[in-house]
């Protein structure tokens, strides 16, 4: 009875590739799946179009199968493992993630991506790396592209809420990691320690996290004139670009999260409130 | 055949596909080179398969890069207003069941940018255009129809029917006299082929549908969204920060097809295309026996980029069973 | 905690029950006695809970099998009409996505049966009855309520929005004018609490409800079902012998809650039933937050009968960490 | 992360009897699956609750995944097994009963029932059982409570498309079986040759099959005064008694199938186009 399935990985993407497009929608197989901490999961994908084409800032549009929940679950591509093989990072937040936390591993998910544009990483610099909590998986790429480029030092600064359930990724991919939870500070705390070391005309920061850390972080750079890139995020109805859901206000209008970013220049910005 | 004993991995992923609420044919590949055997025409502009993309739900830079846009029947594009509009604020999407419901309130580039930007490409691309246009007020439209009036545009769409903004869009969509005066007007100032695009949200449909055929619509496309909203139970707030916002995807399926049905049956003659919840090649095929000259898709696209392809392939298909069906639509002619 | 190798039986259960279209709870047992903590009262007749069954979804002899009828805030039986109804042939219900289109078109025994039969039974149950009035005409509905006026029902519910049956019903229900003067005239005939039950198939809710309270009415309850079909792709013909009919379930979720908002905000005061798509006490609060007095499960009920006692038992529980909303509730005031 | 499931079989039941009711919708588990024929299946399925309740002519609700099809799909109960299972035999239609053809052994699927009137075996005769295609199961059953009842006579007259798919299961249950397909004639080629060993006085037909074979099979039977049951058909929306979709015209009014029925008297039906 069974027939054949109308989306196995492979096919799908090479006969887009064969048309010159990005494949659509696929069903994929879910490689690994690992609890990192209470409600925070990490889940590999073999996907090798995904794990090619991956920039780091780049997520995927992850779909749960219960039919309460059509839209998009976007997730930050945390590394590009073995080639064919990409890994995020998530916390279990409602129905969506929480049906995420129950597949295992050679269960399939449906995957669209990658997507969106990713952090500008061809300045040579100090990269500082600030990431808080379930926002540090795009960060974890951005080392990892930074460690295969070459050349640059980077450091991670990471706050947690408890657990520091993502250093271990992180630790191979910096020269430098320090992290620290709510019950000892936050990251601008890491950020004040880290400043006597900084040459503000040669850092770079790049930045993901709660909204309002993120505008924390692009505060304290302001101040200090360092260029800093901010990983946002938005409700999402596509996450590819069509249905301009996902907006973000900037000195350009406003933009699509999905498309236009999710990496933005901290200071186009509009931080609600005004600008910063 | 003895008892079999497991599952297997194929299976899993046709069911789970099956289950998301999307209406899948198992092993269709919409990108495959494919040369259309299936026409239709709508307000005598011949498209080359009865399936086109909902305004809204196309945006030429994102939707290229996964399929060729000369592929659809029709390419309906977002509205475009006489000035850039910002939309509403965020967040503009919820879930419902086996549906959406979004309050992006028309944000758009305006109709100067859409001149020499997505139309211009579009065109070149080979694609078939509608082009929807947005209003606040009657001024608004006719002065987008003006503009629009000697673009390469195919066919204007006027959407009068958008619950997400609070003057113009529905308030006129829903008033039969209103909207005569409305098309009458905007009537004078082009010949393309109008299309007047229907609001789900009126206790009259046929009214609605009288009053823009009257008014000199060419053509009606239904449904736009009906109003809704979800509420966060953990803040007792709307989730949207606009509160209600417009009800789309397959829930809305079998109430676009009752009006499609409807205004078929009062006006045997006028082209209609239809419009929600088509996911599928199938779906699509419901609103052609309804009485639809074509159909268009939107929110199965947010939810997968070649949605609209694949409805376009499968319907393709259905249709070399249906040759009565498949050579009226040919000649712009709708089944009974 | 290393790779994990293995899904488990368990684990595919809740999804399956989940991807169904089901909102369920793990572990919640309906049937477990319970003590509710949580009343409402609705125009002034105090619930035990704010959980109803609605009207045609609810069937004494059927239902009592599964539950106790004494546990439902409220049962609210099949329209009655002066005479017997036989409704409309068959087939009478399709499939929708997330939901269902129904035609059965108010076939009942009539009211003399009724009121020697159902309703004396569930009083001895001891189940709080709303009891759903229907008519072809004025002069049917006041026949109705004329035998009911000193029947031992709760509350007489007035079904102007079915839209299974040619006259009466949903024409009424759509004409402010038309609903003032039958409402006008039906609160003459009875002290009883009086529920006007709104159609969703309106242009102006706000009008319709307003005309409703302006003729006498104690109370409203919404949404009936909302016009929709479904096509045989086989045949080209609707599947309802009827062609269209009543679409229900979850799919109308977010349009009922839209409803029940914009009617909470026009009229503060109204006591307001809300009903259209509820499968889980989660579904329930968001109508409450919306500004319902208390919630009726339809279609739900007929995917499983024990369905209006799981929400009201969910919402029983979502209510204790919401003791601001409950003690509104209890007092018959509204959420806002 | 994995919750105990809301309905495993045995607790809904356990309670539904405590408190003195029936269960409700629950999910069961499969133990076998078989293809008895192209597109023709048979599942049983552990239930006590349906096992120890079903009635011949008993069918249950079976209930399909996919959102799109949320109604129940009404099955016969065609035999009861080792106490606690039921079986069910089934073509695949549409996309329900598709959607059950490909699952397995140890797989769930949501039930409810045993629900429906049965036929009437209370009488002592000469019991006719004259089943078509997938209207065979719930003889099957009636046959399987004849013979546990003990001391009538049955016979099975079936009538197939094409392969004789039931005869292995009625065979053991009647005293005798003859059944026949599109190629040789239908179930009143076989009524003919057996009526010169009938003694009308003494006989009582069952029937179940497309609506058009059970009318033949009834004016058949009222030329002859045989009395005669029939098992109808109707598209549900609750299969329970609540929502009056169901209906059959009868002498005695518009009829639920699924609660006044399935089986009713053919004398009580007005067969389409008037009362035989
Ligand atoms: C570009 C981007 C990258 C992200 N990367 C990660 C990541 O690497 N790890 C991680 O744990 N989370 C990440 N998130 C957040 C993640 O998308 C949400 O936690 C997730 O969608 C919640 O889904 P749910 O069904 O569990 O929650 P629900 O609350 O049930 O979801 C309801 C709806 O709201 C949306 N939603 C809920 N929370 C968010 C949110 N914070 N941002 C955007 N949409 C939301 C859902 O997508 C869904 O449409 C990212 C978000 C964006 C926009
Ligand atoms: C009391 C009763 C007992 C039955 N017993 C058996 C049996 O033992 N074996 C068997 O193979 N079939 C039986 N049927 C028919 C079986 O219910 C349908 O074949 C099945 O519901 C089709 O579902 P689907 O999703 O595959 O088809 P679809 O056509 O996709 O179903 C769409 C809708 O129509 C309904 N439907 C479709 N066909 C029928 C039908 N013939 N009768 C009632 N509803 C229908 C479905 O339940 C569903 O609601 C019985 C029907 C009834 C009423
Ligand atoms: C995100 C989004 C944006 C939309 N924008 C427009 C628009 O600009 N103009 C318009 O006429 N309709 C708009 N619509 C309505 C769709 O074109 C379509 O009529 C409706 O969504 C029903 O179809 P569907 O169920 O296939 O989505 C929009 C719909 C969505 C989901
Ligand atoms: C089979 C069926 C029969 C119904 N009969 C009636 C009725 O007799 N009177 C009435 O007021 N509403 C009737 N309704 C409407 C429901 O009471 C309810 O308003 C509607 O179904 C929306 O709720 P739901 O989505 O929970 O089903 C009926 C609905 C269904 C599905
Ligand atoms: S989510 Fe659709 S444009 Fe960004
Ligand atoms: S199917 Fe609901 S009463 Fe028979």
């Amino acid at each position: 009875m069974s027939q054949p399935v109308f989306t196995t990985t492979e096919p799908v993407i090479d006969r887009a590739r064969r048309a010159g497009r990005r494949p659509g929608r696929r069903t994929d197989v879910i490689t690994g799946m690992e609890a990192l901490d209470q409600d925070v999961w990490r889940m590999t994908i073999e996907d090798p179009f995904a794990a090619q084409e991956a920039l780091p800032g780049s997520f995927v549009n992850l779909y749960p199968t219960d039919s309460m929940t059509l839209l998009p679950r976007p997730l930050g591509i945390s590394r590009v493992l073995g080639g064919n093989q990409i890994e995020v990072i998530f916390g279990v937040v409602g129905r969506g993630t929480h049906e995420f936390s129950e597949l295992r591993p050679g269960d399939c998910i449906d995957l669209l991506g990658p997507l969106g544009k990713g952090f500008d990483l061809s300045g040579s610099a100090h990269y500082i790396l600030v990431g808080g909590g379930l926002g540090v998986p795009p960060l974890i790429r951005a080392a990892q592209v930074l460690r295969e480029q070459g050349g640059a030092r980077s450091t991670a600064l990471l706050g947690y809420r408890s657990a520091h359930f993502a250093d271990r990724f992180m630790n191979p991919l910096v020269d430098d990691l320090r992290s620290i939870d709510n019950g000892q500070g936050d990251v601008i705390t890491l950020l004040d320690g880290l400043e006597p070391t900084l040459d503000p005309e040669d850092t770079i920061i790049l930045t993901c996290g709660p909204t309002p850390m993120m505008g924390a972080v692009a505060a304290w750079a302001g101040k200090r004139s360092i260029p800093t890139q901010c990983c946002m995020e938005a409700r999402m109805g596509c996450g590819y670009g069509t249905c301009v859901a996902c907006v973000v206000d900037t000195v350009n209008g406003r933009l699509k999260v999905c498309k236009d970013g999710p990496v933005f220049k901290a200071d186009d910005l509009l931080w609600k409130g005004g600008k910063h | 055949m003895g008892e079999i004993a497991v599952n297997d991995g194929s299976i899993m992923q046709e069911d789970k596909a099956m289950s998301a609420g999307r209406d899948i044919t198992p092993g269709m590949d919409p990108l495959e080179p494919h040369r259309w055997k299936h026409g239709t025409v709508v307000a005598g502009v011949p498209w080359k398969n009865p399936v086109g993309t909902a305004s809204g739900t196309f945006n030429l830079d994102a939707c290229q890069d996964y399929y060729d846009v000369a592929d659809m029947g029709a390419i309906g594009t977002k509205g475009v207003s006489p000035v850039p509009w910002e939309g509403n604020p965020s967040p503009r999407t919820a879930e419902t069941p086996a549906g959406m419901v979004n309050s992006v309130g028309l944000q758009n580039p305006g109709v100067d940018r859409y001149l020499v930007d997505e139309l211009p490409r579009l065109k070149a691309l080979g694609a078939t255009v509608v082009t929807n246009v947005a209003g606040h007020s009657d001024d608004d439209y006719a002065q987008v129809v003006e503009r629009l009036a000697d673009s390469p545009a195919d066919m204007l769409e006027i959407n009068v029917s958008c619950p997400n903004v609070s003057h113009g869009g529905m308030s006129v969509g829903t008033d039969p006299e209103a909207l005569n005066r409305l098309i009458h007007r905007l009537r004078t100032m082009t010949d393309k082929p109008m299309v007047v695009k229907l609001s789900p949200n009126v206790t009259d449909i046929v009214a609605v549908a009288q009053a823009s055929v009257e008014g000199g619509a060419d053509a009606l496309s239904l449904i736009n969204t009906l109003v809704g909203m979800r509420i966060d139970i953990d803040t007792g707030e709307p989730i949207l920060a606009q509160e209600t916002g417009g009800v789309s995807g397959p829930c809305v399926f079998p109430i676009a097809l009752g009006f499609v049905w409807r205004v078929r049956k009062a006006l045997p003659d006028i082209p209609i295309i239809g419009i929600g919840g088509i996911d599928s090649g199938e779906k699509a095929l419901e609103f052609l026996y309804a009485g639809a000259n074509a159909v268009e898709v939107g929110a199965a696209a947010l939810l997968d980029p070649v949605a609209p392809v694949r409805v376009a392939r499968e319907l393709d298909d259905l249709l070399d069973s249906r040759p009565e069906l498949a050579d009226l639509l040919s000649k712009g002619k709708t089944w009974k």
